[in-house]
């Protein structure tokens, strides 16, 4: 599998997703300079986590608009998965590869802990590797998590089956307790209509090795490889 | 300005220069000091940049060991920790900024303890912040925690560097000077260490980062004042911090520093422009010009003297190799950063600054920094305490709500509030996250780590500042050797009231003393360090507070200890004697609401034999969980490893010789608490008595509550929410 | 010419801030605070001297980047003057 | 009565924000901006119908919680009017 790894101004979870992609073997990832208008050939693209260009007007908001997205986005068109993980998912969502927005987390608090996470659609290149339903430990670190859409959108997503991870408790109930930012409907991740692209709030690369206390995460990059080596 | 109108002597008062220093100054240099440059010595003579009040004292310290790279002295403290890399440290206070702007002043004290920390050449790879509030029902402690944890947090996760542990303390006694200390770890190779030493004449002077503004001017001299009621008239402007230039200067650094480019590179801290261009070129023993028309500009119309003592942040100072200009300016273009030669070493021993062609200041800088004023302050030693021993005090209230108040009071609550707010895991190293002894952060891409950790007790400092000192280094050292590190060395920040109080200079004389003696005595030096005085409001001065970070090495990540009961039916074993301390201690603090008493002694040479011991059993891969017992005792250390093992424990009977609050709450030092299997167990009992070293077993882990006190058992979840509920509930969240 | 941008969450979008700014003020006794919102403020200067331009070029900017249409309105002075 | 009150950086305190912004706009090809601060718009509700009053109790609330005087400034404008 040839992934790509876009890097921001302020991107700091590159290399945290690289070291992941590696280890799931997914071969060696290449980076993606935002400055770039051009996208080697690829079998994934990832936007990883962490800040860009500090985030100062709406998060992802700036850098959905560098030459690197509009290259992104042609080829998110044209297929090529595309995995947003976090800061990576408010790209996505500024740039309009996913429908919705995230605001300021309900608390008003940067949050930085694990959440446990319910698989809701299991049949896609990110998560053939769960189980449908099955309820997974990943942490999540952001302070504008808090997914929002209107009420049609969030019908639809539903309807399409492109909700793919819901905050639940450790027994799987979605409830108010278990979602860390306040988001719709518990929603801790999206696709869009060809569940090709996949934003999610959670850091799967932080809990795929078993030293840092969990391999949950590792499930979505083996899924990845195996469908798309 | 229109200072200009004033004698000169009348101004350098203004900037805090006494009649004496002015004196000397101007003998120093041969004549009367223009503006500018009593605005470059004013600053580098102030309490922050000179240490006047604090370097005879500091001297005490031991500073060296064979694994030690760089000691005091540069931007931060450098360690061997093998495989040819090294570990880059230091701690720095930004106190005064955070009280008067939580947010930002939290957040640029760690925007500049990280740039220390890679102007040396280390890629940050974990911050520790060490917190001590006021009173929790003070009204500005809210806001106040609010805002600094905001901003600490504000700023390290935007940068990407994990916060992973730290202390946070209340204490009416800094109702009015909260202190914000922040540390940051790096990693280097070891060949690879930058310094701020500059050379080679008629090398170019390069100017990086942010662009420079009339932010904090007097930064440096507002941290040397105490506060009084007009310091919210007198309020400098308060710096903003911007990470996001920040996280571009560290990439952009590394980047160059991976070339041959850099000769010498100092940050822009404290008095700016000033003290990176004066500390540079004197280390260097070498002159260095300036033409300050081209320092990048953020407003216009800045005078020589705001271009020199602006604290506008995310700035860098470096001395190039010939001809290396084009190829550092690509780098920085590539990260959008201002890159400007603004000048170059000269071999005339001077400081010459220069706008438009003319020069505004020429100072002679061996002169001015050998007159550096040095003082000998007055100083009285605190008085001895009392000894309180266990039978002098009688309990008010039985053993089991003793510790639910503690688990679930201001001193002991979970801190959870506060580090989820951090980003503790990015960089996906963090294998000890915050709410163990220590953070443990791995090497990347190997089996080794890097322990961390943030010590003191205040209130030990208070009632004995020799012990208190060396408690803060001894605690650290035991809660690095509670999770199987070795450590290595020290950090520290000093805070302390003001200097001028011979009570207060004797504080910190028998606190440095102390903690001298312990670093001599667990062969733990100090590499780096910071000193904040006159943290003092209306005349009344903080307690003693000498923050001490530790850093040290688990080679071996498979043998490493965590606090948390593994098993049902596992032995606790507490290393260590227990006599039944209880002066000073939390149990009499919190429990029976007085403060007397002399703080627990503390034996050096026990303490490495016991932590020597401990470390030897997680090395083995004997035990199955460590703890070492510090604020509350020991029936506190059980709690909080059953809490965090979700397991309860039988406890056994205290023994008869002590009131029973003697053995649970008093504080006695080196103490440890292990679990293994019930053979394990046995054999490491025996082998501490073989040892000279009391253990006994004090409980067995099992079920869901603690039974074994008089009364109920407490059940973990009643703990739980006592331990986990303080602390949002300070904050007005269960409103 | 000088213009400002005044960016708010639209009708129905929660605003965690704006209510957590009401509940401070009513705790410290502001108690005829019923109901407060969050925007940003947001000023430019543009070359530019044509007011007709000017405001075209701005909400353009505003379409562009500096409102989000999912979640927030926005609202253009120029020099102080609707 | 509504009272809107404008919280901008004092003049000469850093605004990465706004920098950021300014930056962003060029980038994308807004090449006349020249200038960007970025600032708080806060809508305040109040049960206060008399104007006077309404201004003197905005403006204690932008002392005691809504500014921090020592990086910000305010404006209140009240009901649309200044
Ligand atoms: N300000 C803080 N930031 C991050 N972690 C903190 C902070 N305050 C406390 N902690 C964490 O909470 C835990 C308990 O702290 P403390 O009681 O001081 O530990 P110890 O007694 O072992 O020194 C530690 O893991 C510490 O790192
Ligand atoms: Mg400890």
């Amino acid at each position: 599998m040839k992934a790509g790894v876009v890097v921001f101004p302020d991107s700091n979870c590159d290399r945290d997703v690289m070291v992941a992609l590696r280890a799931a073997s997914g071969g060696e990832p290449v980076v993606l300079w935002h400055k770039e208008s051009s996208v080697p050939p690829l079998d994934l693209i990832v936007l990883p986590g962490g800040f860009s260009y500090g985030d100062y007007l709406r998060p992802g908001a700036m850098a959905a608009h560098s030459p690197i997205m509009r290259a992104v986005k042609e080829r998110a068109t044209a297929g090529t998965p595309v995995l947003a993980i976090c800061n990576g998912f408010q790209v996505a969502c500024e740039a309009g590869l996913l429908p919705g927005a995230l605001l300021r987390n309900a608390s008003l608090k940067y949050v930085c802990r694990d959440v446990h996470l319910r698989v809701e659609q299991s049949q896609t290149v990110f998560t053939a590797r769960y189980a449908q339903g099955q309820v997974v430990r990943i942490p999540v670190g952001h302070h504008d998590g808090n997914y929002v859409a209107d009420a049609a959108t969030l019908d639809r997503l539903e309807g399409e089956g492109r909700v793919a991870f819901r905050y639940v408790t450790p027994e799987g109930e979605p409830t108010a307790g278990a979602n860390p930012n306040g988001s719709a409907r518990n929603i801790a991740g999206v696709f869009n209509e060809t569940r090709t692209v996949l934003g999610l709030m959670p850091h799967p690369e932080r809990l795929a090795d078993i030293r840092l206390g969990g391999t949950d995460g590792r499930a979505m990059f083996e899924s990845l490889v195996e469908a798309l080596a | 300005m229109t200072r200009f109108n004033m004698p000169m002597a009348q101004v350098a008062r203004e900037l805090g220069l006494s009649a004496d220093e002015y004196r000397v100054l101007v003998d120093a240099i041969g004549r009367e000091p223009t503006m500018t440059e009593l605005g470059v010595a004013s600053a580098m003579w102030s309490e922050h940049c000179s240490y006047k009040s604090s370097r005879v004292w500091l001297r005490q310290f031991p500073t060296q060991a064979p694994w030690v790279i760089q000691g005091p002295g540069e931007n931060a403290g450098v360690i061997a920790i093998g495989d040819g890399l090294a570990a880059v440290f230091k701690m720095e206070s930004h106190n005064h900024p955070s009280y008067i702007e939580p947010y930002q002043g939290a957040a640029t004290g760690v925007g500049g303890i990280l740039r220390d920390v890679f102007t040396m050449g280390a890629r940050p790879i974990a911050n520790l912040n060490a917190l001590h509030f006021g009173a929790p029902d003070h009204p500005k402690s809210r806001h106040l925690v609010a805002g600094v944890v905001a901003g600490i947090g504000g700023y390290g996760n935007c940068i990407g560097v994990p916060t992973v542990g730290g202390l946070t303390v209340f204490d009416g006694g800094y109702d009015d000077n909260i202190l914000v200390n922040a540390m940051t770890v790096g990693l280097a190779r070891a060949d690879r260490i930058f310094t701020s030493a500059a050379a080679g004449i008629g090398n170019p002077v390069v100017y990086v980062g942010a662009k420079t503004g009339r932010d904090g001017i007097h930064g440096a001299t507002m941290a040397s004042a105490a506060f009084d009621d007009q310091a919210a008239a007198k309020r400098p402007t308060v710096q903003v911090g911007d990470p996001f230039t920040e996280k571009l200067l560290l990439e952009a650094c590394l980047e160059l520093m991976a070339t041959d480019a850099i000769i010498s590179i100092q940050d822009m801290g404290a008095a700016g422009l000033t003290s990176s261009s004066v500390e540079m070129a004197s280390k260097g023993n070498v002159g260095i010009e300036l033409e300050l028309d081209r320092v990048p500009m953020r407003e216009t119309g800045m005078n020589a003297y705001e271009i020199m003592l602006s604290e506008s942040q995310e700035r860098m100072l470096m001395v190039l190799r010939p001809g290396a200009e084009d190829r550092a300016r690509a780098i920085f273009d590539k990260w959008d950063l201002d890159f400007a030669v603004i000048g170059r070493i000269t071999g005339t021993g001077r400081l010459v600054l220069r706008v438009a062609g003319e020069t505004v200041a020429d100072l002679p800088l061996a002169p001015l920094a050998d007159a550096a004023p040095v003082y000998r302050r007055p100083w009285v030693a605190t008085p001895p305490r009392a000894i309180l021993a266990a039978e002098d005090v009688v309990a008010p209230v039985g053993d089991g709500e003793a510790l639910v108040r503690l688990m679930g009071g201001a001193h002991l609550a979970s801190r959870r509030w506060v580090w989820e707010q951090y980003d503790h895991m990015v960089m996906a190293d963090t294998v000890q996250r915050p709410g163990g002894d220590a953070a443990v952060v791995r090497i990347h891409g190997t089996g080794r780590a890097l322990a961390l950790t943030a010590d003191v007790t205040p209130r030990y400092c208070l009632a004995d500042p020799y012990v208190g000192g060396a408690q803060a280094v001894a605690e650290a050292w035991r809660n690095l050797t509670a999770v199987g590190a070795q450590p290595l060395a020290i950090t520290d920040c000093m805070n302390f009231g003001n200097p001028e109080r011979p009570e207060v200079m004797g504080q910190f004389a028998g606190c440095v003393e102390g903690m001298a003696a312990a670093c001599e005595a667990l062969r733990f030096p100090v590499v780096s360090g910071n000193v904040s005085l006159y943290n003092e409001t209306n005349g009344v001065s903080i307690p003693p507070t000498p923050t001490v970070g530790g850093v040290g090495l688990i080679d071996d990540l498979d043998a490493m200890a965590i606090i948390a009961f593994k098993r049902a039916g596992e032995p606790v074993v507490l290393i260590g004697a227990t006599r039944g301390h209880v002066g000073a201690t939390l149990w009499l603090g919190a429990i029976c609401a007085r403060d007397d008493g002399a703080p627990p002694a503390l034996d050096l040479a026990v303490e490495l034999r016991h932590g020597d011991f401990v470390r030897g059993l997680i090395r083995g891969r004997r035990v199955s969980a460590c703890h070492d017992l510090s604020d509350g005792g020991l029936l506190v250390g059980i709690a909080e490893m059953a809490l965090a093992g979700d397991l309860g424990v039988a406890l056994a009977p205290a023994p008869e010789d002590l009131p029973s609050h003697g053995w649970w709450f008093a504080e006695d030092q080196s103490r440890y608490l292990v679990t293994a299997t019930p053979g394990e167990a046995k054999a490491i009992v025996a082998e501490a008595e073989n040892q000279g070293i009391p253990a006994c077993v004090v409980g067995t882990v099992g079920g869901d509550a603690l039974t074994g006190l008089d009364g109920e058992p407490i059940s973990l979840k009643s703990l739980r929410n006592a331990h986990e509920g303080w602390f949002p509930a300070l904050m007005g969240e269960n409103d | 010419m000088k213009a400002r941008v005044h960016i708010t969450l639209k009708d129905g979008v929660l605003d965690p801030q704006g209510k957590a700014i009401g509940d401070s003020l009513r705790r410290i006794g502001y108690t005829s605070v019923s109901g407060v919102r969050q925007g940003k403020l947001i000023e430019l200067d543009i070359d530019e001297k044509d007011r007709r331009r000017a405001a075209a070029e701005v909400e353009r900017m505003c379409k562009d980047l500096l409102a989000n249409p999912v979640i927030e309105s926005y609202a253009i002075e120029l020099d102080g003057v609707g």
